[in-house]
């Protein structure tokens, strides 16, 4: 199994160099995005029957990498579990490219690099050695890199590459330093050893801290997400899905890797650092989605909210665990890996969406688009999809995740420890808030692109996307309503990691007699609570139909068109519709003083003048400011004094030597 | 025998607060005109309305899509699911599992979120205000909800409506500061959900004050019919969720007689008038507030239901 | 005496040298160039196939023979790129054929040199090699005769100096210490019998000439604040003596400090050189990783590069134990390799645009993707990301080492990240952009760029078990 | 060794410091040169002395060489460029004489504590030696480092270097002494040299070190 799996990768890898070698003919796209489709379809199958067959945890070792260490890779269920996410994304990803592909003007730029960025992050779940897993994330970093600057002559793309190498190379010394306590100084790398070797409790904290913040970096906590919002909008369509859909979630089997399996047994109060940090998170990630106008960052920053959660639910089952309350953490755990998997399929559907949104109308901003469902009908139903899902409103798949995380949050009051029984509702309650604002930001995305008037020429010009792309997306699409009408399916299918790293497991969904527990989901106890996607899908369904059928036998199903009424003001200018800074000006005055320091300042002409009024808005990102803008201008400012020296005279130098010498030589006479 | 029995009540249930909706607006019309010394509309004139606008013809604006044409089904659907799965006279329907209080409040949230869409799909500026304020005030109403949903979740255990409305109505609930905040906040929400003074005014059309009527300007004949009809299912569905949660008396159990049936069913009337007057009452006794002050009246609701979930350690029955 | 491989690599230098300053036309003269380079290359290799037994002035052990093989393979790869720079000079008329006579003489002198400097038996010897490499490469440096070469060699010359003098020091402090055990005359300077009585010399001694040695011997190295000729040197200088400076004179002069660190290290009662070494590394790291980014000159932007990995090498044998000495070899051997090989592309770079300012050098993978690609991946490599053989060393100097030393090596770890910062913000305006200045085609020898970072590559990839046991050994050697 | 011989030694050592001590004092480079050939001319002494003492030779060449190149020729070379230059009259000191003695003081302090530590193992001519060769040595660069003036800057480390012959002498028995004195008279006709040349080529039109750094990055 695990040898197949390699061979897979190495297939990926093997692509690169074709791909180079067949730079500049029209079939190097096919070829590329044909391949690697099919590869990780190939992996993904793997990866399936591994989980549902799950044999028991099968380890290779190769002559690679640390010489007398040699490369350890292995697959358990929780490597499988994360296989099936990438790949399932790869696979995504490379029929969308399919089509997407063919827009590229310089496609020698992305094609190489493609297929060794989906074999890294394969590589980064497979390894179970610290350097095998670290040469692959970092790689994985390295080629994500170079597909971000792939349009390298937009300046700002380059700037966004910058700052998300620099980040993701901080994110890796973190974690070199974390392997570094977990290893210690005669280098056990083997993540076996590391198993055995049960680190002191401070050790274990410490590196704990260490690697929230080295995967923080790379699954965009607050407030280390600051490359994630630059960085997957530059990328092309189809690498920003990947990187937003399947990368975050590499980053999330990093922290699950570390702080589940090799660490050993938590202490309570790492809990408290992850809810506080994933809570902030997701409502920090979707209050600044709310106020970006490119689409394209909007889905990145819903990305930041999602991780939040993710990791607040993570944080619950650290909490569960460390208490030993195994079905609890259990039900945390499973909520946070579901959540993985429906994120990772919806984030990459809408991705696709605003990147064939882009190719046909060639802007990312909202403020250009609208209308967009009359000339696009197909790209705004997925799209409509997968802001559903996003929502976290039934039937749909984000909704199920959800509902788990707050049946986890239910069960607090059971914690011994007083500080989380206040904490956990809290966090609770920024999820909440976090979870409405999702919703209120994806009526806004999808609104203002899809729906109302065309705001520019170019959006009343947009033709229908390609049938590879619609067929990736509805692809998508069926996935998130499966997984969210069958989510006793899925919880199931995860029931082995669970078991792997929790210790405990959910009861079974499946089975049961046929209606009263069928297909619905039981966290706990029936009396307890429950969920049916399947029958609430069904149920509004039959009533939808049921509804439209009686009226249109009984009652009228005559149409007229007519201007819209508008309460009798005719809108003439399309500048009249609400724009998306206008629709998030209520949440803004809500929330953004708070979180933006946000300033208005409207003009008004005096009486008689025909001056036009003005509002303007400016919106500070106070995180940027306070964190990152200082660290940059400290690093300009050394380098700018120790810059003298350059230009020293000879004897300045010889002076330099001379005290060196002096200074050496005191030391020695005042040696004890 | 029993399963059939089961789909009886849980098709009378539907068709229940099918019916009732539309009877308890019109009851709570009547009231206000009576408290403000009008004569006011007959009780029956929000069905007439219905009927009346089915038979109308719809005038689409020039620029709606199919969505457009699609959510006033989604919305009816949604609210009628989410209305008929609260227990009103009897707790423990065959479906009740369904759908948690949890997932009850999401199906709103859906049928509010595509009707948000809607305001927006014919591209005049009324949609836009309207979608934007209501979803800023969405922003605030659920998570306040859900915060409700916790407090009265962790003092009952269950998420589960039939299961709460047991507790409450048991002995072991006693009096506790943190349900009274509850109540309160939950009040506001609804309020606030359902659109009525002091948050929303439903009877006006002046632009710079509706909020959800700014939604559905765009919407005639049955589309409109099947919004109001949403509309007042809602309400309903607000009203019986606070009976069946600070009300729970006479809820008939899961087994019980059909006498029980018929005082779960009296008592659930019962309820549902009170609760209805006390409305009236209230709307009519304060002002509607300017749009910028609702973020700080639903704030109060969400500050409130945070405080109940942490004051529920100390508020131990007494 | 009998001619063995050990003297060979010393002969073939040194004849090829008087040959090449009397042979005229630079066609044939970097031929022979580079054939000799190979001839010395391959006696190199053979070493490993028969060990030659260490004489009383030349010596072999598995320490120099890693360095005596990298020293004579960059020699040979260097000689073969510098054929091809060396023509486009002549053909631009920078250089006269009289100096590129002379440049080819001085190339071998500085093989032998260091060669010398490698093999040497006699602490006196070594320091008379590692001089006369000092020398030869002033004088190359000088070699355009600009006003900015001249101040280059000139300060080059006269820091150099004092650092020769220094370390002369030092050394008479050594034979001082030797001599009351071992006696008088050279037998007290031969390093196979230093070795064996070090035990036994006075430690205050030891003490002082180390200080001294640390001080002649690092100013070579580069590390700061001895550093000051480096990066003027590597600008002014031809770019392929920009190349063996950073590739292998500063290993020469480390593989010095190595071998006393060991004198030292035998002797218990003599302060442990580490603290001073990881001193010295971690200021030199931080220090030019700093300066990396007010850089407007690209080779002197590289230079700060060698001059902070080389703080990063310091830092490693400094720590000690057997991970960060094998971390510390792999670092050296691997920044050798990936330094020329950057210096080659660099050189290439400043002949097509006709200038060495970054300012007015972009989008270069876009008007000469082969260079520009494998700048890029040159700067990948030397920044330590991976599947590169650097990673791996920073890997284990960080990994190894964080566990004993947590504030120092974060200290380090901010300096590898300020590097990085600083590498890859030049890199974006060299490689990426618009593109700017000369578009012409660049007639360059790529092969032995991509050689170097082909081998860089696979290392990091996969070592051959043969070289691990060999830089095991070393590290254990080195204690 | 006997007495006598040992305080001959001695002496001379100690004179060399003093040497080294009046060159920092001096402030005319005329002066300085002068102060030099004495300097070059202890040193000769010093060595001829150790030949004598340890009867080795070889250190009379070693002697000669010092007296004939470092004591003669080199300082009549510089003298001529400093009259060329028309600079005999100025040094350009960094800092007043008085702090360089001071320093200078200090230095010596330091190479004694330095020194005397190590242990009376080794033969006491060589500790002192030793000693005082680290002075010298450490006076030489200081007045390098106090310098502005090429021509000085040269003369210091002349000095410097004749402290490390005296320690290479002192060392008993040390081989390659001889080449070593070679080695480091080509060293300075280089330098010397090196200043020719430039005045020559008229690259730099004085031999001020600042005049040499000119030519920075920024100006390219």
């Amino acid at each position: 199994m695990i040898s197949i799996a390699l061979l897979g990768v190495l297939a990926l890898v093997a692509i690169a160099p074709i791909a180079i070698a067949m730079s500049g003919s029209p079939n190097a796209t096919g070829f590329v995005y044909g391949s690697c489709l099919i590869v990780t379809l190939i992996l993904f199958l793997i990866a399936l029957e591994i989980l549902f067959a799950h044999p028991a945890a099968s380890t290779v070792v190769l002559p690679l990498g640390l010489p007398w260490l040699g490369a350890h890779f292995r697959i358990d269920p929780l490597a499988a579990f994360f296989l099936v996410v990438v790949n399932l994304g790869g696979a995504a990803a490379s029929l969308f490219a399919l089509g997407y592909g063919r827009h590229e003007e310089t496609p020698q730029r992305v094609l190489p690099f493609f297929p060794v960025y989906l074999a890294a992050m394969n590589l980064v779940v497979l390894a179970d050695d610290a350097f095998t897993f670290l040469v692959s994330w970092e790689f994985m970093s390295l080629t994500s890199w170079a597909l971000v600057i792939a349009y390298h002559r937009v300046h700002d793309n380059i700037r966004a590459g910058y700052v998300y190498l620099l980040m993701a190379s901080f994110g890796t010394l973190t974690l070199l330093l974390a392997f570094g306590l977990l290893a210690g100084s005669d280098g056990g790398y083997a993540f076996d050893a590391i198993r055995n070797s049960h680190p002191a409790a401070g050790t274990a904290a410490l590196v704990l801290i260490l690697v929230l913040i080295g995967a923080g970096s790379k699954a965009g906590l607050v407030p280390l997400h600051a490359w994630l919002p630059l960085a997957h909008p530059a990328a092309p369509s189809h690498v920003s899905a990947l990187m937003s859909g399947v990368m975050t979630k590499v980053a999330v089997y990093g922290f699950i890797r570390i702080a589940f399996d090799l660490i050993g047994q938590p202490q309570w109060w790492w809990s408290l650092v992850v809810l506080g940090v994933g809570g902030v998170t997701a409502v920090m990630g979707v209050l600044y989605a709310l106020m970006q106008r490119d689409l394209k960052r909007v889905l990145a920053y819903s990305t930041i909210e999602n991780i939040g959660l993710i990791f607040a639910s993570l944080g619950l089952a650290l909490a569960f665990k460390a208490y030993g309350m195994n079905v609890a953490a259990a039900l945390a755990l499973t909520a946070a890996l579901l959540h993985v998997f429906n994120h990772s399929l919806f984030k990459s559907l809408l991705f696709f969406g605003a990147g064939s949104v882009l190719s046909a109308t060639g802007t990312r901003d909202m403020e250009q688009l609208g209308g967009l469902i009359h000339k696009m009908p197909q790209t705004a139903f997925v799209f409509l999809v997968g802001c559903t899902a996003i929502a976290a409103l039934p039937p749909l798949n984000g909704f199920v995740s959800e509902w788990l995380t707050f049946q986890a949050i239910l069960l607090s009051p059971q914690l011994p420890s007083w500080g989380l029984k206040l904490m956990v509702p809290a966090v609770g309650a920024l999820l909440a808030l976090s979870a409405a604002l999702a919703a209120a930001c994806f009526v806004r995305a999808f609104g203002i692109t899809f729906l109302g008037r065309s705001r520019s020429p170019e959006a009343a010009a947009a033709q229908e996307t390609d049938t590879n792309s619609l067929a990736a997306m509805y692809a998508l699409a069926g996935a998130c309503l499966i997984a969210g009408i069958l989510p006793g399916f899925f919880i199931d299918a995860l029931a082995p990691v669970v078991q792997q790293l929790a210790g405990g497991r959910m009861p079974v969904q499946l089975g049961g007699e046929w209606m009263s527990q069928w297909t619905s989901i039981v966290p706990i106890a029936e009396s307890r609570s429950s969920y049916n996607g399947l029958l609430v899908f069904a149920f509004m369904f039959i009533a939808g139909m049921v509804t439209a059928f009686a009226i249109h036998r009984l009652a009228s199903d005559k149409i007229r068109r007519g201007p819209a009424w508008g309460c009798g003001y005719p809108d003439a200018s399309v500048a009249t519709q609400y724009s998306a800074s206008s629709f998030a000006q209520p949440i803004r005055r809500v929330f953004g003083s708070l979180v933006f320091g946000a300033r208005e300042i409207g003009t008004m002409p005096p009486p008689g003048s025909i001056a036009p009024a003005r509002l303007t808005v400016r919106l500070r990102d106070l995180i940027w400011d306070f964190t990152y803008a200082p660290i940059a201008s400290a690093v300009g400012v050394i380098a700018d004094r120790l810059n003298y020296l350059q230009f020293l005279t000879i004897r300045s130098y010889l002076s330099l030597v001379f005290g060196a010498l002096v200074i050496l030589l005191t030391v020695l006479a005042t040696w004890p | 025998m029993a399963v059939i029995t089961d789909f009886a009540l849980q098709g009378a249930q539907m068709l229940l607060v099918l019916l009732m909706a539309p009877l308890l607006t019109g009851f709570v019309r009547k009231v206000k005109a009576r408290l403000l010394s009008r004569q006011g509309p007959p009780l029956l004139q929000p069905y007439r309305d219905l009927i009346r606008l089915l038979r109308k013809d719809v005038v689409l604006a020039n620029n709606a899509s199919w969505l457009f044409r699609v959510i006033p089904y989604v919305v009816f659907a949604a609210t009628w699911v989410a209305a008929s799965l609260i227990p009103t006279f009897r707790s423990g329907l065959l479906f009740s599992w369904t759908a948690d209080l949890i997932a009850i409040i999401a199906v709103l949230g859906s049928a509010r979120f595509f009707l948000a869409l809607a305001g927006m799909d014919a591209g005049t500026s009324f949609g836009g205000i309207g979608s934007s304020r209501e979803v800023m005030i969405a922003s605030l109403a659920e998570p306040a909800m859900l915060m409700i949903v916790f407090v009265i979740a962790l003092i009952a255990g269950s998420t589960q409506l039939s299961t709460m409305a047991a507790f409450m109505n048991s002995a072991d609930v006693g009096l506790r500061v943190s349900l009274g905040l509850a109540l309160i906040a939950l009040i506001i929400v609804a309020v606030a959900e359902n659109a009525r003074i002091p948050v929303d005014n439903p009877a006006t059309h002046l632009e710079l004050t509706m909020v959800h009527e700014a939604m559905v300007l765009e919407y005639s004949g049955r589309h409109l019919a099947l919004i109001e009809l949403a509309a007042s299912l809602k309400l309903l569905l607000y009203v019986s969720l606070i009976a069946c949660l600070f009300a729970p008396w006479g809820i008939s159990p899961a087994i019980a007689a059909p006498t029980l049936l018929l005082i779960g069913a009296a008592a659930y009337a019962g309820k549902i008038a009170a609760l209805g007057f006390l409305l009236a009452v209230f709307e009519t006794s304060i002002a509607k507030m300017r749009a910028f002050r609702v973020p700080e009246f639903l704030g109060a609701a969400l500050m409130l239901a945070l405080l109940a979930t942490l004051l529920r350690f100390v508020s131990r029955s007494f | 005496m009998n001619i063995g491989a050990l003297e060979g690599i010393l002969l073939i230098p040194a004849l090829s040298a008087a040959l090449l300053a009397v042979l005229p036309g630079y066609k044939l003269t970097s031929r022979l160039n580079m054939a000799a380079a190979f001839l010395t290359f391959a006696t190199a290799v053979s070493l490993f196939v028969v060990e030659p037994a260490s004489g009383r002035y030349l010596l072999v052990d598995d320490l120099n023979k890693v360095f005596i093989v990298l020293t004579t393979f960059v020699a040979f790869t260097t000689s073969a790129f510098s054929a091809s720079y060396i023509g486009h000079e002549i053909d631009t008329g920078r250089l006269k054929p009289s100096h590129v006579r002379f440049y080819h003489a001085m190339y071998q002198v500085l093989m032998f040199a260091m060669n010398l400097a490698l093999t040497a038996n006699n602490i006196c010897l070594m320091w008379v090699a590692i001089e006369l490499a000092t020398l030869t490469t002033v004088l190359m440096v000088g070699l355009y005769r600009t006003h900015e070469a001249l101040e280059a060699a000139w300060k080059y010359f006269i820091l150099g100096s004092v650092g020769i003098a220094l370390a002369l020091f030092g050394t008479i402090l050594i034979y001082m210490a030797a001599q009351p055990v071992i006696g008088e005359g050279p037998d007290a300077m031969v390093w196979t019998i230093l070795m064996t009585q070090a035990a036994r010399f006075d430690p205050d001694l030891l003490n002082v000439a180390f200080v001294f040695l640390l001080l002649g011997y690092g100013t070579k190295v580069g590390l700061a604040p001895l550093h000051a000729w480096l990066p003027d040197a590597h600008a002014e200088g031809p770019t392929p003596i920009s190349a063996v400076l950073s590739g292998l004179l500063l290993n020469v002069a480390l593989y010095a400090l190595l071998r006393f660190k060991m004198l030292l290290a035998l002797n218990p009662a003599s302060i442990a050189p580490g603290p001073l070494m990881v001193t010295m590394g971690l200021i030199s790291a931080l220090f030019a990783a700093f300066m990396l980014y007010s850089r407007r000159d690209i080779k002197r932007l590289f230079a700060y590069s060698s001059i902070e990995h080389m703080g990063i090498i310091v830092f490693a044998f400094g720590m000690g134990g057997p991970l960060a000495n094998f971390a510390g070899l792999l670092h050296m051997t691997m920044h050798s390799l990936t330094k020329s090989a950057i210096f080659f592309a660099v050189g290439h770079i400043a002949q097509i645009k006709g200038t060495q300012r970054i300012a007015d050098i972009s989008g270069l993978t876009v008007t000469h993707p082969v260079l520009g690609w494998g700048l890029v991946a040159g700067v990948v490599a030397i920044a330590g990301l991976p599947p590169m053989g650097i990673f791996m060393s920073e890997f284990l100097v960080v990994s190894s080492t964080f566990a004993r030393a947590p504030y120092l090596v974060v200290i380090l770890v901010v300096a590898i990240l300020v590097a990085l910062g600083g590498l890859f913000l030049k890199l974006n305006t060299i490689a990426f952009g618009e593109p700017r200045g000369s578009t012409a085609p660049a007639q360059a020898s790529y092969v032995p760029m991509f050689a170097h970072l082909a081998i860089v590559f696979a290392a990091g990839i996969y070592m051959p078990p043969a070289l691990v046991a060999g830089f095991q050994n070393v590290a254990r050697l080195l204690g | 060794m006997q007495g006598l011989t040992f305080d001959i030694a001695h002496m001379l050592a100690g004179s060399l410091v003093l040497v080294s001590f009046m060159q920092l004092y001096q402030d005319r480079l005329s002066a300085l040169l002068n102060m030099f050939a004495l300097h070059a001319f202890v040193l000769a002494a010093s060595v001829a002395w150790q030949a004598y003492a340890q009867d080795a030779p070889h250190l009379y060449i070693t002697a000669i060489i010092a007296l004939f190149f470092k004591a003669i020729v080199i300082p009549l070379a510089l003298r001529r460029i400093v009259i060329k230059l028309g600079i005999h009259r100025e040094i350009e000191n960094v800092f007043g004489v008085g702090l360089a003695m001071l320093l200078g003081i200090g230095l010596v302090a330091l190479s004694m504590v330095v020194m005397l530590r190590v242990t009376s193992g080794a033969d006491p001519l060589a500790r002192e030696d030793l000693a005082f060769a680290l002075a010298v040595v450490l006076l030489g660069m200081l007045m390098m480092v106090t310098r502005r003036n090429a021509v000085s800057q040269v003369v210091g480390f002349m000095s410097l270097e004749n402290g490390l012959v005296l320690a290479a002498t002192g060392a008993k028995g040390m081989p390659l002494v001889v080449e070593i004195s070679i080695a480091f008279s080509v060293l300075i006709a280089f330098i010397v040299i090196g200043i020719f040349l430039f005045r020559i080529r008229e690259r730099f039109d004085t031999v001020d070190m600042q005049a040499m750094d000119r030519f920075r990055e920024e100006q390219r």
